[in-house]
């Protein structure tokens, strides 16, 4: 025990470079250039093109069936993210498109969140999205609400908006916990349109389940591509499945290399172990 | 009983009568677990945030490095006013740059890195037995996130290999769910029916 | 102006706190923490914008005689609780703290109980053997919920093995594979932040 | 009765099954699982005096599942003359930790500041985690309580996690994930996870590449480790209502697929 303390702190309190980092150093710097060649290399950014992907043209659907039922649409982000998130800046992105369409039908959208910051945020996405669409004056800062950080005060609040406001549509895209089947199952009764998407792995479970369409953990990043209609986001996904294939390999020929030392009775190191 | 006893339980009713559907009952008791909720983290975010690692380090024991994170949260309040609105957007870019910062080796490491070192195992186990599921599944869902292709041939094939694990996982992660709502219940049922109701001992 | 400060703030922190996680100098790990901090700061300051438009908008429906009472009780059951920590603390025992443990926790447990009826009303009408794929969510589903139900022993211990490989093989793996899909989205979307593409939060051009 | 709908018969199904099966009051044996057992071996073969740090990770609305499964940890770890620190992640897991070691300790005349302490709450989980992996002291330079740090003596000889053989993590959502992926993945400090059961899943892939080491999960769990600890708890209570829910919810699944097929079956005539 007590060597391990004088190992641990003497890496703590000498070099500016921690050793025990590099593999994830080096991964992230070719990932990084990965990303930055589908971003700013223009041919290959300009051949991209992204396969359709279900729950996407189901968005616009929604939220014309909204409109014809001349009922509000409700966004929520889930209660398990904070701005920092990368799951909470993409659903940002789809709160912009959604927004950007709900303004040109005249559709009202409520956005109920847990987090202040996230609120503030949202409350930006949504205005700047009804004046890009040209209607500034039917943004209500009123219905992006902060209703409160508890997690079961949240669902208990956002139920109460769902049975008031009969939307006709839901979005449930971001963070969700225990909450997301609470909303979910609510949602149907009044038979709305469920459009749901997350990276938290176990709600997945409950929005195939309960949900019209769901967004698979990547998907929700990929969709924010994709409806941003921006190149250089969407090209962050072509970098993402240049990765994937990489990985593929890797794991094959790690796999392969594993295999051989077993049967061999030859181990041959473990230079996957990151 | 006590009367914190008699208030918990009419109040569990009363959220519990939201299955028949919405009613004043109801209603009073969501208004209450919001405002409740809401005061409950702004008294403890004040006490523990504010205090604790603002106000005390910073004007008892001068640390004037905690003048910057003042300066950035009383940013924020420039949305009380329209011309100086514009201002939160740097507090917010600090969180979210720090944010993004922080997740890129951290996610990579545990999130990719991490998993990819634990699919390696040999196709052949120790007892001599082939073990393919690992890697058949992964190379399998990985193919279903492949966003540049058309799900259609070989591609398309190994996908939905892929979706099929998918639901596996799901349909497994569900079961287990089921047993930890049920769980929930059974403890609120025994606060009613032993402390509230007394029926059972 | 407006957009190229944040901008560039949103690009030098990404970058040190990029930095930082491959230190462990006694320097990085300061700026590490003291960020990590700022967010909480900041987090405070923004929660009571948070409240203000929680009051504003509950004082707005009052007066357009809106679920009048409603509204009341959720402005007062707000205002009860700085007042009594005000008065007696928040210590364990105090009223701040009776008031959590006899109401708001007694509420917030009752909700998530909910679940287990929405869990029986979604299985009753979610799990249908529509399509291949669905049938095997509900048969992974059904063997869980059978080795985990525990009558008289009337499932062997076959059952229980069955499960238990289910959860550590296919299962485990296709997470795995989610998780390592969302490893490469998060880093994406997080770099595409850092260099300033992602710019939504900004709000439009 | 005209406007009860199927969910509302659904729904009052629930209530009588598991209402009819608590009020019977009868116990099951369970059989312990190799997940329950690893987890109990380890703290079972701890030297007395050993730190552990809890931390409760949870809300108050899961405190019915969580409660008999932190009950049975907590008296296991005073009952081997463990050291507990007890810190919460989470606001509202705060009050309750400390009303459970509180409990427990008093079970086994324990004393405060000598043999447990609760330093109670901080705000942003990822920050508190890695900022106690640097310093406890400075995380927390009081106790829950008001102490000052350096006047308990449990914690003079703790710096930060090189002085504390493990962290559990009693857990309601994914609140461990972060233990794992900083407090092990960065600090190296052991994670033992008590969650709920509906968060087993999500941590198999860590036990599995033993990024977590050990594990228990849920009403289930409790049962299991009551068993082993050869006291009887919430957890045993809970079985037979638990196992009937089961069973209800199979029988739903059921009967909606037999519904849907019969309604398919005439449409198609």
């Amino acid at each position: 025990m007590y060597s391990n303390i004088v190992i641990v702190d003497a890496i703590v309190n000498t070099g500016w470079f921690d050793i025990t980092t590099l593999s994830t150093l080096i991964v992230s710097i070719i990932s990084i250039a990965i990303v930055l060649y589908t971003t700013y290399h223009r041919k290959s950014r300009d051949k991209f093109k992204i396969r359709e992907i279900a729950g996407l043209k189901a968005v616009e659907n929604a939220i014309g069936r909204a409109t014809e039922m001349a009922r509000p649409v409700l966004y929520t982000p889930g209660w398990g993210g904070d701005i920092q998130r990368s799951t909470t800046i993409a659903s940002m992105n789809i709160l912009s498109y959604v927004a950007e369409q709900t303004a040109a039908y005249g559709c009202q959208l409520v956005y109920p969140t847990h987090d202040p910051v996230i609120m503030t945020v949202a409350q930006e996405v949504i205005k700047e999205s009804y004046t890009h669409s040209g209607y500034p004056d039917r943004f209500r800062a009123e219905d992006v609400t902060y209703v409160s950080s508890s997690q079961f005060g949240y669902a208990a609040a956002v139920d109460g908006m769902i049975t008031r406001l009969k939307p006709a549509s839901i979005f449930l895209l971001g963070t969700f916990e225990a909450e997301s089947l609470i909303l979910a199952e609510t949602g149907n009764s009044i038979n709305a349109i469920q459009i749901a998407g997350t990276d938290s792995t176990i709600q997945l479970a409950f929005f195939i389940v309960a949900c019209d369409y769901t967004l698979i953990g990547e998907e929700l990043f990929a969709a924010s591509g994709y409806l941003s209609g921006d190149k250089s986001i969407l090209a962050s996904v072509r970098a993402q499945d240049i990765m994937k294939v990489l990985i593929a390999v890797f794991l094959l020929s790690a796999v392969i290399w594993e295999t051989v030392a077993t049967i061999s009775g030859i181990s041959g190191g473990s230079w996957w172990m990151f | 009983m006590d009367i914190g006893t008699l208030i918990a339980g009419v109040l569990t009713l009363a959220i519990l009568s939201f299955l028949y559907r919405d009613n004043p009952f109801y209603k009073f008791a969501e208004s209450l677990l919001i405002g409740v909720s809401i005061g409950y983290i702004l008294v403890i975010t004040f006490n523990n945030t504010l205090m604790a690692l603002l106000f005390e380090p910073l004007f008892k024991e001068s640390d004037l490095w905690l003048i910057i994170p003042l300066l950035l949260g009383l940013l924020m309040w420039g949305r009380f006013h329209k011309k100086t609105a514009f201002l939160s957007r740097i507090s917010i870019a600090v969180m979210i740059g720090s944010g993004a910062g922080v997740a890129i080796p951290a996610m990579l490491k545990e999130r990719t890195l991490k998993q990819m070192s634990n699919t390696v195992v040999s196709l052949v186990n120790a007892s001599g037995m082939p073990d393919f599921t690992g890697i058949i599944v992964i190379l399998g869902v990985i193919s279903y996130f492949y966003f540049s292709r058309e799900q259609k041939g070989a591609l398309g094939k190994i996908a939905k290999v892929g979706t099929y694990f998918l639901m596996i996982f799901f349909g497994t992660t569900f079961g287990y769910t089921v047993m930890s709502r049920m769980s929930t219940f059974i403890g609120r049922m025994e606060f009613l029916l032993s402390d509230f109701l007394k029926l059972i001992h | 102006m407006n957009r190229k400060v944040p901008l560039a703030v949103c690009f030098i922190f990404g970058v040190v706190m990029f930095i930082q996680y491959f230190s462990q100098h006694p320097t990085a790990r300061f700026v590490y923490k003291s960020i990590l901090d700022y967010w909480q700061i900041i987090f405070a300051f923004t929660l009571i914008l948070g409240i203000i438009s929680f009051v504003n908008n509950n004082i707005s429906q009052i007066k357009r005689g809106n679920n009048t009472f409603y509204r009341i009780v959720a402005i007062s059951g707000f205002l009860i609780m700085p007042v009594v920590a005000l008065g007696w603390g928040i210590k364990t025992g105090s009223p701040f703290m009776w008031m959590f443990e006899n109401v708001q926790a007694p509420m917030q447990s009752t909700v998530f109980a909910l679940l287990a009826f929405f869990v029986a009303s979604a299985s009753y009408r979610g799990f249908r053997a529509r399509s291949i794929p669905a049938t095997i969510l509900l048969l992974s589903a059904l063997i869980i919920l059978l080795s985990r139900s525990n009558i008289g022993g009337i499932f062997s211990d076959y059952l229980p093995n069955i499960a238990d490989w289910i959860r550590n093989y296919p299962s485990m793996s296709a997470r795995r594979a989610i998780l390592i899909g969302i490893g490469l989205g998060s880093l994406t979307t997080s770099l595409r932040v850092i260099i300033g593409i992602e710019r939504t939060w900004l709000g439009k051009d | 009765m005209k406007h009860l709908k199927s969910r509302h018969w659904i729904f009052l199904g629930l209530f009588l099954v598991i209402g009819i099966t608590m009020i019977l009051n009868v116990k099951l044996n369970v059989r312990v699982s190799p997940y329950t057992q690893k987890m109990f071996d380890y703290i079972d073969s701890l030297p007395p005096g050993s730190i552990l740090l809890i931390s409760f990770d949870h809300e108050a609305s899961s405190l019915p599942e969580i409660r008999p499964l932190a009950l049975a940890v907590l008296r296991h770890a005073f009952k081997k003359d463990l050291r507990l620190i007890g810190v919460s992640l989470l606001s509202e897991g705060t009050v309750i930790g400390y009303r459970l070691m509180q409990k427990t300790a008093k079970e086994y005349h324990k004393v405060y500041g000598k043999d447990y302490v609760y330093l109670g709450f901080r705000p942003q989980y990822v920050a508190a985690i890695l900022s106690m992996g640097e310093s406890l002291k400075e995380t927390y330079p009081q106790d829950y309580l008001g102490n000052k740090y350096d006047q308990l003596n449990l914690l003079k000889s703790v710096k930060n996690y090189n002085n504390i053989d493990a962290v559990i993590s009693i857990a309601d959502g994914s609140l461990t994930t972060h233990w794992i992926e900083y407090g092990h993945g960065r600090y190296g400090v052991k994670i033992l996870g008590a969650v709920t059961a509906a968060m087993v899943t999500t941590y198999d892939p860590y036990l599995a590449s033993g990024q977590m080491y050990a594990m228990t999960g849920g009403l289930r769990g409790a049962a299991e480790y009551e068993e082993l600890l050869k006291i009887s708890g919430g957890g045993a209570r809970g079985m037979l209502a638990q196992s009937s829910a089961h069973l209800y919810v199979i029988f739903l699944i059921i009967v909606g697929n037999l519904s849907y097929f019969i309604t398919k079956r005439k449409g198609r005539k």
